[in-house]
């Protein structure tokens, strides 16, 4: 039989009802769980101590700049979209390709940063601290240990870059480039509910 | 399970995320020593203060009571005692010791001579406006 | 003839294309909403389900958990389930206090 | 015993044992004296008790850390030790220095021996946990860097497991971290927001690295269980720790004049604290079920799963139990403090210390294991001493409970030592289960001096 490594067509895989698997290393999920975890507990306590100040919330929220973090939503989903295409491309045995998505991601997550470095600064300027309200404690807290992990996340992205450069990886060695993925999407996840509890809700 | 577990992307976990984390320890750390200067009351250190702070370490306090809360939990917590009793108070009370009544906790005799109890008293004063979060929830401590 | 291929399949690049149309369509509506000042209950529920089935694209589509085994797709899904609900319940008490 | 220079652990374990019976002797007495208040007093006040009760605990755990890394890093390594006569001179060096430390508390008055010994220079003494003269911490700091020197160079020449890997990050943070003893201003925030870099860093960082390459060696050699699995887990169970402990060091920093914030960093990632204890003990029973061999050292093995249980119970639970802000407004600094503290240090740093010495020991004095009498003894002593310490925890729990409640919840709240009358009775129960500690604890020197034929072996 002829059937070629590694698959893309979702059907042809239906067929052959390939055995359930996780894409990446456990020990890389198992932290993506704690990272979760952390930053779940952290937003769940954002909604609650909101609730016993909405109007001061709200108030404080009116200073916030949405069109940036729109902006950034855009280039943490378009950064993760391309990963997806590193990840096939890798898959498909093309390591040259892979490596040019994920330049194009990386050059997403830079444009995140710079745009946040803007908006703290601008912030920082108007004597936003971690200390000025409880709103501002936790926009700062969520957003900037979200930062960290943007930028913890870029360097991960950095290093599979170097691996696709070396061709480390191939459709019989996924397993750092699926990890590093998997990490990357998860801080796209967070954002996605960060962005739209922090900056929208009202 | 099907699934891969390496010891390199263990390994890799490890370091990275002990790394990310002390960063994001020392970041806190430093955002903490700017704001101090709000709530450490640093304003009211004086020479007297250091001294007291001196004769309080010196006489192992810790081994006994709480200071804001730390140390041991056999006599008061001391952080408030300026504000529950107030220096003469403190005073009369440190040089009147032990108590010698049978079956009670004692506290030893320490020979303080006057400056080092004024010292003291100061150190405490300067610990009672400390920005506590109004820790503790009451006057008894 | 071969075992079936362990793999996980990742979406085809057509199939990523559509969710990441999706996902930057559903950014423009919370942008939107977020432009116009909107808020109240209905503007919060369709931006948290907007936000909820991004999630699970991002966890099913992008993490390729889709074809995963079952406990991950619940841990995964079940965080930004019980996420999503502490925020709704949390906004609920905030609008009756 | 694998290798001649593996011999040097024996004395320090001796040493440790010896301390540990110190500390419990000081640990009867501070009971008896918060019930009756004048016991032994003036001759023996409670600071003093509890200074060469905490002291005695630090340094005999830091005997049991350093015998355990002289037994296990050449096994690791596989080779002898670099030099095992440097082991021997710190060894008693760290003897002298430390009996000498705790004869100064005893006999000597603490401003004198402050005075005596440099601490007007650098005054760095008279601080919870970090009492020791200022001589006694600068031979802490040489001790711990020659030790340090020995073992790393012995790692280096050997294979280089991630066992010994993580037990010398685990050491070597201990040495770098003690370096915040001698960082002591006057500024009270500033001096306890550091002073926690060593005792939080200590205990919820560095040391969990330590306990748990201690007990994964102990694991590995009595399940039989393949290395490679028990690496890995390993490292999993250490990045948890440590993803959750260091910024876990805010529940430390809700009310001793930092700002507010860290109610919040504090809270949220201390209540993340008790997972990787309960990884440890899942990893701890999965590893002992898959086991491929009956190790005939059945103590070792009861042991070992008991210091997984007990630091979830001890560090993890009772942990969680005071560690948000809201709660811990009211509960800090009280007897709730003290519960937590007495089972977390038994069930992690104790219980694990003992793992390795229930393992070695017999080995260092040339046999598998002790003889069937000999174990039925030790495991007394496990459930006597294990047992008490629940109930001591319990007793001090129920006080901290109603200490809490009358003297800062209520409407009307009581002064402290009147609140001190009100919770004897818990008192009293606590000092009745030290004792039963105290029994548990004599067994167990006992079970060392039971003799018998040595049990054999059995393939699972």
């Amino acid at each position: 039989m002829n059937t070629p490594a590694y698959t893309l067509d979702a059907r042809a895989a239906d067929a052959t009802a390939p055995t359930p698997h996780l894409p990446g290393d456990l020990a890389i999920w198992i932290f993506i769980l704690a990272e979760l975890l952390a930053f779940g507990v952290f937003l769940v306590a954002y909604a609650f101590a909101r609730s016993g100040d909405v109007a001061g919330f709200d108030a404080r929220q009116l200073g916030l700049d949405r069109d940036a973090g729109a902006i950034n939503t855009v280039l943490l989903l378009t950064s993760s979209f391309f990963v997806v295409r590193a990840t096939q491309a890798v898959a498909a045995g093309a390591c040259a390709r892979a490596s040019g998505w994920l330049v194009g991601a990386i050059g997403c997550g830079l444009g995140f940063v710079v745009i946040k470095v803007f908006e703290y600064a601008e912030k920082f300027g108007a004597g936003v601290t971690l200390s000025s309200s409880t709103f501002d404690m936790f926009y700062l807290s969520l957003t900037f240990f979200h930062f960290m992990h943007v930028l913890l996340g870029l360097v991960i992205l950095a290093a599979l870059w170097l691996g696709t450069r070396q061709r480390r990886y191939g459709p019989d060695n996924m397993n750092g480039i699926e990890s590093g993925a998997a990490y990357w999407h998860m801080v796209d996840l967070v954002w996605l509910i960060l962005f739209p509890l922090v900056y929208v809700m009202r | 399970m099907s699934g891969t577990f390496t010891k390199a992307m263990a390994r890799n976990v490890f370091y990275g995320g002990t790394v990310f984390f002390f960063l994001l320890f020392i970041a806190l750390t430093f955002d903490t020593m700017q704001g101090l200067p709000k709530s450490d009351n640093r304003a009211a250190i004086t020479p007297a203060v250091a001294a007291g702070k001196h004769v309080w370490e010196t006489r192992n306090c810790l081994g006994c009571h709480t200071l804001l809360g730390e140390g041991a939990y056999y006599a008061p917590e001391l952080g408030n005692v300026y504000k529950r009793r107030g220096p003469e108070f403190i005073k009369a009370w440190i040089q009147s010791m032990p108590s010698n009544t049978p079956g009670r906790r004692q506290m030893p005799q320490f020979n303080l001579t006057d400056k080092e109890l004024d010292d003291l008293v100061e150190f405490l004063k300067y610990t009672s406006e400390i920005n506590t979060q109004n820790w503790p929830p009451n006057i008894e401590g | 003839m071969m075992p079936p291929d362990p793999r996980p399949i990742h979406a085809t690049p057509a199939r990523a294309l559509g969710v990441w149309t999706f996902l930057i369509a559903a950014t423009l509506v919370t942008w939107l909403v977020g432009e116009r000042g909107a808020h109240g209950p209905a503007v919060v529920a369709l931006m948290f389900g907007l936000a909820y089935i991004k999630g699970s694209l991002i966890i099913l589509e992008f993490m390729a958990l889709r074809r995963a085994p079952l406990m991950w797709r619940m841990l995964t899904l079940g965080w930004l389930t019980s996420v999503c609900a502490a925020i709704a319940i949390a906004y609920w008490k905030g609008m009756n206090s | 015993m694998k290798y001649k220079s593996q011999a040097v652990a024996m004395p320090y374990f001796i040493a440790a044992i010896g301390l540990f019976v110190g500390q419990i002797l000081f640990g009867l007495v501070l009971g008896l004296q918060y019930v009756v208040g004048d016991f032994l007093f003036p001759s023996i006040p409670f600071n003093i008790a509890r200074m060469v009760h905490t002291n005695l605990l630090i340094v005999w755990l830091l005997f049991g850390f350093m015998g355990s890394a002289y037994y296990l890093v050449p096994e690791e390594a596989e080779t002898e030790l670099y030099s095992p006569k440097l082991a021997l001179g710190l060894f008693w060096i760290f003897l002298a220095a430390g009996a000498l430390t705790i004869l100064g508390y005893l006999f000597v008055d603490y401003n004198t021996l402050a005075s005596a010994t440099g601490n007007d220079i650098l005054a760095t003494m008279g601080r919870e946990f970090l009492e020791q003269p200022l001589l006694t911490k600068i031979g802490i700091v040489v001790v711990a860097l020659a030790f340090l020197f020995n073992i790393s160079m012995t790692m280096l020449k050997g294979r280089k497991t991630v066992i010994n890997i993580v037990l010398l990050l685990g050491l070597w943070g201990l040495a770098v971290f003690f370096l915040f003893s001698f960082y002591n201003p006057t500024n009270l925030v500033m001096d306890k927001f550091y002073w926690w870099w060593v005792v939080h860093l200590w205990v919820e960082g560095v040391w969990e690295l330590i306990m748990a390459a201690l007990l994964a060696f102990v694991l590995i050699k009595v399940t039989g269980v393949d290395r490679e699995v028990i690496e890995k887990w390993l490292y999993v169970i250490i990045t948890l720790a440590l993803v959750t402990g260091i910024i876990g060091t805010g529940h430390h920093y809700f009310w001793i004049g930092t700002p507010a914030y860290w109610q919040w960093w504090g809270s949220i990632f201390s209540a993340l604290e008790p997972i990787p204890f309960f990884a440890m003990t899942v990893f701890a029973f999965n590893m002992v079920n898959r086991r491929r061999r009956e190790h005939p050292n059945r103590a070792a093995v009861l042991w070992a799963l008991g210091t997984g249980v007990m630091a979830f119970l001890g560090a993890g639970v009772w942990g969680f139990l005071h560690t948000l802000a809201p709660v811990n407004y009211y509960t800090h600094g009280s007897q709730i403090t003290a519960a937590h503290g007495h089972m977390a240090f038994y069930g992690a740093y104790v219980m694990v210390v003992i793992t390795i010495m229930s393992y070695a020991m017999p080995i260092l004095r040339g046999r598998q294991a002790n003889s069937n009498k000999a174990q039925v003894i030790e495991m007394w002593s496990f459930w006597i001493m294990t047992i008490s310490m629940v109930f001591i925890t319990l007793f001090l729990t129920g006080a901290g409970i109603l200490q809490v409640w009358l003297q800062r919840v209520s409407e009307d709240p009581m002064p402290f030592m009147m609140v001190q009358d009100q919770i004897a009775l818990f008192y009293w129960m606590r000092l009745w289960s030290g004792v039963g500690f105290a029994v548990g604890l004599v067994l167990y020197v006992v079970s060392f001096f039971i003799k018998g034929k040595e049990p054999e072996a059995v393939a699972a």
